[in-house]
């Protein structure tokens, strides 16, 4: 596309949105989608491939100052002075709240499994541009997950659907409604029998109530619920155990001991944020070297299958298939006293381990937890809860209360029923909500070829996904980010959602159409959530109940982004006093046979820990982010141990261009079970489970978009095809055989060990008593060694001394606490306009994140030790490297000792990247940044330059946000304030792993850390002085199992 | 019969064939008291110029100079760009890091003494001079070829048409005496046909 | 004489004589010496091979020019360089282009300081050779940025942001280091030839050529007097040209030297750049000189015995070379240095391509040299010519390895990655060939190739005189 | 033959020697000299707008106070652009008849907005924060020049990177006490320097490293 014709557009795109201000203007947007020059601007390749010239350092103009108009200023950047005169449109009407060039933040919240969780949009004149989490909120306490980042993305996703679809052929929305009402009308008098919804699992207070108006006027109407990660096991044993639906709450932060029965609950789950924050608070070590003997951590035991950010941080990490979990479950019962009735379990190879667990356990009455995984059968969860119950926990870690979702329960029989009676041709009109259960609904369902005979097919929902290419009517949903709702946190806590932008394509809300379901009459999305919430309020205030006095409640409520007092409260239950009867073996859902020593091959789902179920698969950002514990992107991979590995003749294969900072080519296995079989490409992961092979959701996608697939391009492979509504999570006895086919997949770190470098530095909860310094203690004995070689300073230079009166910035990471979820990844990416490259570009090792999380394998990669995550951002050594030996000054320190990377001084030697210690400098080796799809451009952050081709960047301690910081500061004539500059991974990081501050003031939060004992640097003996440091990771190992 | 020139001629030259009669030549000629003169050889050779009296050459000087200039030069530039003009924390290496600015000012030097050594030679040497009246003589094409030239200048105050004639005529192992005219008072194609004969007087 | 005919009475003589004199021509006057050369460019209808090898040259430099073109529209990207190995082909072949340079100044210039009368046959060759490598070596740090339309960044002029470049970068020390180099070498190999062009100016038939080689000439008469100083410029600039033939591949090699990566911080390398610089260099020189002897019948110019001369050095360098590998092994096995003894481990044993490549550049730069010990086969053209040519490539590879074994296995081992070329980082290197050889033909048809007032000066009887007295 | 070239050619050549060099050096002055020329940096072009809109009119002969309009440059870094509104408050009361005023009519009556050139303008990289600089005691004349006294508005100053530098190295010669930021007519005092340094005390103004440091300015 060369830059004239670009420019056309976006003149064309400009006079057509002329004289619309404020919110109005995406409205006209949307009245454009029609036009060329629009429709041009949204087809665009993406993730984008190199341009030819455009050197356009300053489409930020377009973003800030222009406000509400589409007045693009010239596409050349740095090139010629003077800088392209562009046009300035000002409002016609100032709005009330924008203060143009100032960002305002609003309080919503994202509904996803687990519950929803409270977030703070930053918005730049009317753009959301980045999300943070709310700190008002329980789920979120401040931080988010790489779902909630990303989410901005997908709101601005060019591949989102735009119209309403009929067949195929764009419609309006006016149509579509008649068509319903019509329909619905017919189906009136039978009440609805033939009248099918099916939806998610219902967060949404407002959505509940809008079903109970539908059902009471369609009374014989069916509303099916359906979610892709089953819990039909969680459910069954809550009923069988309680004889009721609850949800389980966890009190990580009270207990000592933990054991986690394949429960990932600190991986990248959107639901976990608040889990990972309650468990960390245990593990952090602020104690001075003084009284390091004081310091106590909890203990995390873990039996799990494949390497999850759970088992990397397991104090004790058993790898064992899923199906041997049951076994190993009972056995510690039984050890515990906890009756197993049926089959006692055995610990097999294992009983040493069992056995002290067991005795940890006990010892901790009352302050233990232990947790069963979504994947396990019913009986591992039944014994989850007797031993809670057993060991007193309930109560004082482990609390129930009434279901966090509304509506019938999300069980597979619901999904059976519905596709059943699809075929038996008792539904006439189906609509689905939200979902996509033609991509992944377990094969054996057979829902597509059920769906096909429903005479009106109506599907809702933000992409042209599989299921809405097979409804005959598609409407486009609007983004959470564009519509009023509301959404419940996994304890009840409810959220108003407000919208942050006019629905960028005129979609609906769920809620909006659910409600017109039931009245067949249109009512604004605004005043279904209010009358929701006016009712809510009649019951609870004791107060008058006058329209000010709940506008008051309504304002606060949307403010704190949490609407008081909706947290559910705790319900005292018991077990049944038959419990034990679902014990017997052949209960579980498994039907595994755990014999001990039973070389069998297992294949193993999970939801992919970056697109989830496949919700997320178009979003580039997710699909670059590697993986926890692969660093694989853009792929799913069947998972396997070394030894397995070997087992199937897989090795690594021929390298891509950047090697292990690259891809391989990685021989293709057939998975056969039963008739269905899969073709995925292998990967081998150290300390995953052997004779089990992991497969990963949400790849092979028939029509996500460009980034997630289409039918002729796919991503990966769909896992789903070979799950079964009876086997949902494990399939014992699969036929593995290695084909001679091969696949590229590309991985940011394929490298495992730390080649005996003091990378992560790391040690017991014991050492750390007996010598707290043990991290910095290598550089001490260095230094003694060499002043005994030569008394005087290994310098050769004076030092040259910073100005005074200036602030130290420095970052502090803790290891011990990191998680490895990548929320920081994600975050940066975000806040800094950091570029998608594709998977072709990140297997030729040109990945663009500023921050990365490294990932090591203590011990051998056979048999590993320990797991180690590091986030490395830049240093910004003051020493830095880099610097000397930039040609022309693009890469020079500030005064307050940040790294500065002046991009638009840049010449693009990479001199700068060779000689960084830490490789953290990333090349736009080609014109990365997308300038061309319209909507992307909508995304990016006006404070951050968005690079061309060919120059360097880097992280720099978000310096745009301490600028904003300092010239408020300065305004007021005050000192910054410690916290006051919160970094984009600071913010989203859930275990508070990060600190950032003025290391000239020692009290902030950064220099308290660095003046922890655990403090050290990384290649210190380098000499870099890095201003980013780490402190050591401390495990808290079970002395019994040391050495063991 | 004598050469009728109505202009006073650039000089008279005498031409050899071998560098020892040359040599010879010019002691005789330095020994008759000329010191207007000049000897043409087609290679350097050694000792001809001290025997036509140049003394040493003031080039060593001027690169010397010009050495010293360029490295002096080239480190203040380094020196006030990055300690003076804008002075910038780089890698937190002192604003004066002499020893990084030593090889630029090491490559000035020696870039600014070259070309002081070349253009000065040139300079000394009164080059470039496309056009002299010794081009006039046609013979002396061979004077970057294989032949040795000897020319009094008409400059010297011991010139005199005859007396210098013979004077190189009686020098010996000689080919020819010719007298340098300034000027070709003819277009070069006639003055051609016209100076033939070079003007030799048998001794 | 025929080229035939002279080459047997070179040899036949040449077995005779001792001493410098070995090195003159042999039955040649002023007049013949003078003729021959002079003819090589004024009369002597070109061969057809010549219009053949330039037709080939051209072709290599017009993919050359296409090469850039794509790669200033697309991007750096297109090379197989990514983070951490972000130098590659284009610094290699930057390094090695500098390097062949080398030979010719070093010839020109420090054989005059030592007298060394057989350089006269190949001076001027060699001269030429390192202008035109410095052209080639100096496309590719402008080719390698990433916004080659700044490279006057790097320059020091008052400009409107009042930045200055930053001194202390290497890089910038390479613009001056390169750009002295050039200019001082292009001064040297013309003031060589004015004395030269003077003659063919009065030896040209043709006005054009008249008035072309005139204006080279600048009016040069061959004057005593000129002589004389002419002398003392020419030894000065020799005395300048030796320094700055050492400082330049010195300032070359700091471009890793100053750096902080393992294998690259190394004291060692300015001098063991140089040494492998002036093997290249000699290596090129003596490649070049075998087929030119032959098809210019210069055989008696540049005799068998010059060939065997440059052996000897080409056989002493490769020493000097293979000593920096060995001493670098060495320091870094003893210094115990973790980082450092990971990557020559990498090197002598190490991931994929990389010890492959590390064995045959020591067969090529080491091994093969090893021949030369035999006086046979230093005076074998076909041996000299293979040895060479393997020389040549070795230390291109040489270069290589260097350069991307320290990124790919720095200091973590989480950004460990390879770098592999693709199809553009070799046509690039390749192109570049093409520039070299298209300039050095035209060269060898116009410009005399070998310095015919010196080889006066060295013919019997030039200094009859000294006799005389 | 060898004599080549007439006399004339000694001369020739020789100037053609060192001719050369000068002509170099001429071509590179002139391109210094041309990027700091208006045609390179745009200063002092007047600009036609829609609306021939007078500063001179509205600042120096009715003395409407800059932040009448621009109302967000003491707490934004943009100065802001009047939304039609603003016009309106008072073209509602006068000058309602004038078709100078007609597009702003129109604007306010179609809820078009108006469409303004851009006079001030700096390249992407470069992110200008109005209200700090007003804040510590940067007259709006400093940058834009004696709006007061154009008619037609042009960009005073070059804009370019050194003559921002300047004042960032050495702020006490611009600095003014706050409450003259806004008055246009402004005379430096004798003792400015002298002021100024009180005034960088005063106003807590960073020193020249902190304020020519990249990222004040570059991010």
């Amino acid at each position: 596309m060369s830059r004239k014709d670009l420019a056309t557009d976006l003149a064309e795109l400009e006079q057509a949105l002329q004289g619309t201000s404020g919110r109005q203007y995406w409205r006209s947007l949307d009245e454009l989608a029609g036009t060329a020059a629009f429709q041009k601007l949204m087809r665009r390749e993406f993730p984008q491939q190199a341009d030819v010239w455009p050197d356009s350092l300053s489409r930020r103009h377009f973003l800030t100052l222009m406000g509400a108009s589409l007045a693009l200023a010239g596409l050349s950047g740095c090139s010629v002075k003077p800088a392209p005169m562009g046009k300035i449109v000002p409002y016609v009407q100032p709005p009330r709240e924008i203060v143009a060039g100032e960002p305002l933040f609003f309080a919503t919240a994202q509904p996803l499994p687990g519950g929803a969780v409270g977030l703070l949009v930053e918005s730049h004149m009317g753009r959301p541009t980045k999300i943070e989490g709310n700190p008002d909120h329980p789920a979120s306490g401040g931080a988010t997950s790489i779902y909630h980042q990303a989410s901005i993305l997908t709101l601005y996703d060019p591949d989102r659907s735009q119209t309403v679809t009929y067949q195929g052929r764009t419609r309006a929305w006016t149509e579509a409604l008649a068509t319903l009402r019509t329909g619905l009308e017919k189906e009136r008098d039978n009440g609805g029998a033939a009248v099918r919804i099916l939806s998610e699992p219902i967060l949404s207070p407002s959505l509940a109530r809008q079903r109970e108006r539908l059902l009471k006027s369609l009374p014989k109407a069916k509303w099916h619920v359906y979610e892709p990660l089953l819990q039909d096991a969680r459910l069954e044993a809550m009923r069988l155990a309680f004889g009721q639906n609850l949800d389980c709450h966890y009190a990580f932060n009270k207990a000592d001991v933990v054991l986690s029965l394949d429960a990932d609950f600190l991986g990248s789950e959107p639901g976990n944020l608040r889990w990972i924050a309650d468990f960390m608070s245990r593990r952090r070590i602020r104690t001075p070297a003084s009284d390091s003997t004081q310091a106590s951590m909890n203990r995390l035991y873990c039996i799990e299958t494949e390497v999850t950010c759970t088992g990397a941080k397991a104090d004790h990490r058993l790898a064992v298939r899923v199906q041997d979990i049951e076994g190993l479950a009972r056995a510690i019962a039984s050890k515990l006293g906890v009756s197993t009735a049926g089959s006692s379990g055995s610990a097999g190879p294992h009983e040493k381990w069992v056995a002290a667990v067991a005795k940890d356990l006990e010892a901790h009455r009352g302050r233990v937890l232990v947790l069963a995984g979504n994947r396990q059968p019913v009986a591992v969860h039944l014994l989850a809860h007797a031993i809670n119950q057993h060991l007193g926990n309930v109560g004082q870690t482990v609390f129930y209360s009434r279901p966090v979702t509304e509506g019938p329960s999300p069980r597979i029989e619901s999904l059976r029923e519905l596709a059943d009676d699809m075929r038996q041709d008792r539904v006439r009109l189906l609509i689905v909500l939200d979902a996509n259960p033609v991509y992944s609904a377990p094969a054996d369902i057979k829902f597509m070829d059920a769906l096909e005979r429903v005479p009106l097919r109506v599907h809702l929902g933000l992409y042209q996904d599989e299921t809405a290419r097979r409804c005959h009517w598609h409407l486009n949903e609007a983004h959470f980010l564009e519509t009023w709702g509301d959404a419940r946190a996994f304890d009840g806590t409810a959220t108003l959602m407000q919208p942050l932008i006019e629905p960028l394509y005129r979609g609906r809300s769920a809620i909006e159409l659910v409600a017109f379901l039931a009245t067949l009459q249109e009512t604004p999305g605004e005043e279904l959530v209010r009358s929701r919430w006016r009712d809510h309020w009649n019951q609870q205030t004791r107060g008058p109940k006058t329209d000010d006095a709940f506008d008051a409640f309504w304002k606060t409520s949307l403010h704190d982004g949490v609407v008081a007092g909706t947290g559910f409260p705790i319900r005292n239950v018991a077990l049944e006093n038959d419990w034990q009867r679902h014990l017997e073996p052949q209960a579980s859902a498994s039907g595994a046979s755990s014999r001990p020593g039973d070389e069998s091959f297992e294949l193993a789902f999970a939801p992919d820990p970056t697109v989830f179920d496949g919700s997320f698969a178009n979003n580039g950002w997710l699909q670059e982010c590697p993986k926890p514990s692969t660093t694989l992107t853009w792929d799913n991979a069947a998972l396997m141990s070394p030894d397995t590995a070997r087992q199937l003749g897989v090795e690594l294969g021929e390298y891509a261009h950047g090697g292990e900072h690259g891809g391989f080519k990685m021989p293709v296995v057939e998975l056969k079970v039963e008739d269905r079989s899969v073709l995925a490409p292998a990967w081998i992961v150290p300390g995953h489970a052997d004779h089990s092979i992991t497969v990963h959701f949400g790849y092979g996608r028939e029509s996500a978009g460009r980034v997630g697939g289409q039918r002729d391009q796919k991503v990966g492979f769909n896992a789903y095809a070979m799950r079964t509504s009876s086997q949902p999570w494990f399939v014992p006895n699969v036929r593995v055989t290695k084909t001679d086919r091969t696949h590229l997949l590309a991985c940011t770190q394929q490298h495992n060990l730390m080649e005996n470098r003091d990378l992560v530095r790391s040690a017991s909860l014991e050492k750390f008593r007996q010598k707290p310094d043990f991290a910095s203690e290598p550089e001490k004995q260095k230094e003694i060694d060499e002043t005994r070689r030569a008394p005087a300073p290994l310098e050769f230079y004076p030092p040259l001394e910073p100005p005074a009166s200036t602030p130290k910035w420095g970052m502090v990471i803790d290891l011990t606490t990191c998680v490895g979820c990548k929320a920081c990844v994600v975050a940066c990416q975000a806040e800094n306009n950091i570029p998608v490259v594709g998977k072709q570009q990140v297997a030729a090792g040109r990945e663009m994140h500023w921050i990365r999380v490294d990932r090591y394998v203590g011990g051998t990669a056979e048999a590993p030790a320990e797991f180690h995550f590091q986030p490395v951002p830049c240093m910004h050594c003051e020493r830095a490297p880099c610097e000397y030996v930039c040609p022309v000054e693009a890469t020079v320190h500030s005064a307050e000792g940040l790294n500065d990377m002046v991009y638009n001084r840049c010449v693009g030697t990479r001199f700068c990247s060779n000689n960084c210690s830490y490789k953290v400098r990333r090349f736009n080796f080609f014109h990365y940044a997308d300038f061309e799809t319209g909507s992307l451009r909508l995304q990016y952050n006006p404070d951050v330059t968005v690079r061309s081709r060919g120059v360097m960047e880097k992280c720099s301690y978000c310096v745009q946000r301490i600028r904003h910081a300092q010239i408020d500061a300065d305004r007021e004539e005050r000192p910054i304030a410690d916290g006051e500059v919160v970094t984009a991974c600071q913010a989203a990081c859930p275990a508070g792993a990060i600190a950032f501050g003025d290391l000239s003031n020692s009290a902030s939060e950064a220099a308290k850390w660095r003046s922890s004992p655990l403090n050290y640097a990384l290649l210190e003996e380098l000499g870099t002085r890095p201003r980013t440091t780490y402190l050591a990771a401390v495990r808290n190992p079970n002395p019994e199992l040391e050495g063991g | 019969m004598k050469p009728e020139s109505n202009t006073k001629p650039f000089g008279l030259m005498a031409e050899f064939e071998t560098v020892d009669a040359l040599f010879a030549a010019t002691r005789r000629a330095r020994l008759a008291g000329y010191r207007q003169m000049d000897a043409y050889t087609p290679y350097a050779v050694e000792g001809l110029a001290e025997e036509l009296g140049e003394r040493k050459t003031r080039i060593p000087m001027v690169v010397l100079i010009g050495g010293l200039v360029g490295a002096g030069a080239g480190f203040l530039m380094q020196y006030w760009s990055m300690a003076v003009d804008y002075p910038f924390n780089a890698g937190g290496r002192p604003l004066n890091s002499w020893p990084a600015y030593v090889p630029i000012a090491f490559e000035m030097m020696i870039l600014v003494a070259s070309f002081s050594a070349f253009l000065s030679m040139l300079f000394l040497n009164d080059l470039p001079r496309p056009h002299h009246p010794l081009f006039n003589v046609p013979q002396f094409a061979r004077a970057s070829q294989d032949r040795f030239f000897l020319c009094i200048e008409a400059t010297d105050p011991l010139f005199d048409a005859e007396r210098t004639l013979d004077f190189l005529s009686a020098s010996e192992s000689h080919i020819g005496v010719v007298e340098v005219p300034i000027e070709l008072e003819t277009a070069p194609k006639e003055a051609e046909a016209s100076e033939q004969q070079p003007v030799t007087v048998m001794s | 004489m025929s080229p035939a005919a002279s080459i047997k009475t070179a040899e036949v003589r040449q077995s005779e004589t001792s001493g410098e004199l070995r090195y003159v021509p042999v039955g040649h006057t002023f007049a013949s010496v003078t003729e021959k050369i002079a003819e090589l460019v004024l009369g002597r209808a070109t061969r057809q091979a010549w219009f053949v090898v330039l037709a080939a040259g051209t072709v290599l430099l017009l993919m050359f020019s296409a090469v850039i073109v794509y790669l200033l529209a697309k991007g750096t990207g297109i090379w197989g360089i990514n983070v951490p190995v972000g130098w590659c082909f284009a610094i290699t072949s930057f390094v090695w282009w500098i390097g062949i340079g080398h030979a010719g100044t070093l010839i020109s210039a420090i054989l005059v300081l030592l007298h060394q009368k057989w350089r006269t046959s190949i001076n001027r060759i060699a001269e030429a050779m390192t202008i035109f490598a410095v052209m080639c070596a100096g496309t590719f740090p402008l080719l390698h940025l990433g916004r080659p339309w700044f490279f006057f960044w790097l320059l020091p002029y008052p400009n409107t942001m009042k930045l200055w470049p930053q001194f202390r970068s290497a890089l910038v020390w390479d613009v001056f280091a390169v750009s002295t180099y050039f200019s001082v070498s292009l001064m040297f190999w013309y003031m060589g030839m004015i004395p030269d062009f003077a003659t063919l100016r009065d030896r040209a038939v043709q006005r054009r050529w008249q008035v072309v080689y005139g204006m080279l000439a600048m009016g040069w008469r061959n004057s005593a007097r000129h002589w004389h100083r002419y002398q003392m410029a020419y030894l000065l600039l020799a005395g300048l040209a030796t320094p700055l033939v050492i400082s330049v591949h010195s300032v070359v090699s700091s471009d890793f030297a100053i750096s902080l990566e393992p294998g690259w911080h190394e004291t060692v390398f300015p001098p063991y750049f140089v040494a492998g610089a002036l093997l290249s260099g000699f290596a090129m020189v003596i490649a070049l000189a075998i087929p030119m002897r032959h098809y210019y019948g210069i055989e008696d110019f540049i005799s068998v015995s010059h060939l065997e001369v440059m052996a000897k050095i080409l056989l002493a360098t490769s020493f000097f070379t293979s000593y920096g590998y060995f001493s670098e092994q060495f320091i870094t096995w003893i210094s115990g240095e973790t980082y450092d003894k990971y990557v020559y481990l990498n090197i002598l044993i190490g991931f994929r391509q990389y010890a492959a490549v590390t064995w045959i550049t020591l067969c090529c730069v080491f091994i093969a040299p090893q021949l030369l010990w035999i006086k046979r086969f230093r005076r074998n053209e076909k041996v000299l010519f293979v040895v060479s040519v393997l020389v040549l490539a070795g230390m291109w590879m040489e270069r290589y390895l260097l350069i991307t074994t320290s990124l790919s296995r720095d200091f973590l081992p989480s950004s460990w990655g390879i770098f592999q070329p693709t199809v553009w980082d070799i046509l690039t290197y390749v192109g570049s060939l093409g520039l070299f050889i298209v300039t050095f033909l035209l060269f060898c048809r116009f410009l005399p190739m070998i310095s015919m007032c010196e080889m006066r000066g060295l013919l019997p009887g030039a200094r009859g005189h000294e006799e005389g007295r | 033959m060898p004599q080549v070239f007439p006399r004339a050619m000694n001369i020739l050549s020789r100037a053609s020697l060192f001719g050369s060099l000068l002509v170099a050096a001429l071509v590179l002055w002139i391109c210094l000299v041309y990027t700091r020329s208006p045609y390179g940096t745009a200063a002092g072009v007047m600009r036609v707008q829609q609306v021939p809109f007078s500063h001179q009119h509205h600042v120096g002969v009715l003395g409407i106070d800059c932040r009448y309009c621009h109302t967000t440059v003491e707490h934004s870094s943009f100065a802001g652009i009047p939304p039609t509104k603003t016009c309106m408050n008072c073209h509602s009361q006068i000058w309602v008849g004038s078709e100078m005023l007609e597009p702003v009519r129109a604007s306010y009556q179609s809820q078009k907005p108006l469409q303004w050139d851009r006079v001030n303008n700096l390249p992407g990289f470069v992110y200008f924060d109005h209200s700090i600089h007003v804040n510590k005691g940067i007259g709006c004349a400093s940058c834009h020049g004696r709006i007061d006294e154009m008619p037609f508005t042009y960009q005073a100053k070059s804009l370019l990177m050194e003559w921002c530098l300047d004042c960032h190295r050495h702020p006490e010669r611009e600095i003014r006490p706050r409450a003259e930021v806004f008055n246009m007519k402004y005379q430096q005092p004798a003792n400015q320097l002298e002021l100024g340094r009180q005034l960088m005390d005063e106003y807590h103004i960073a020193n020249e490293t902190t304020l020519t440091s990249c990222s004040v300015c570059h991010r």
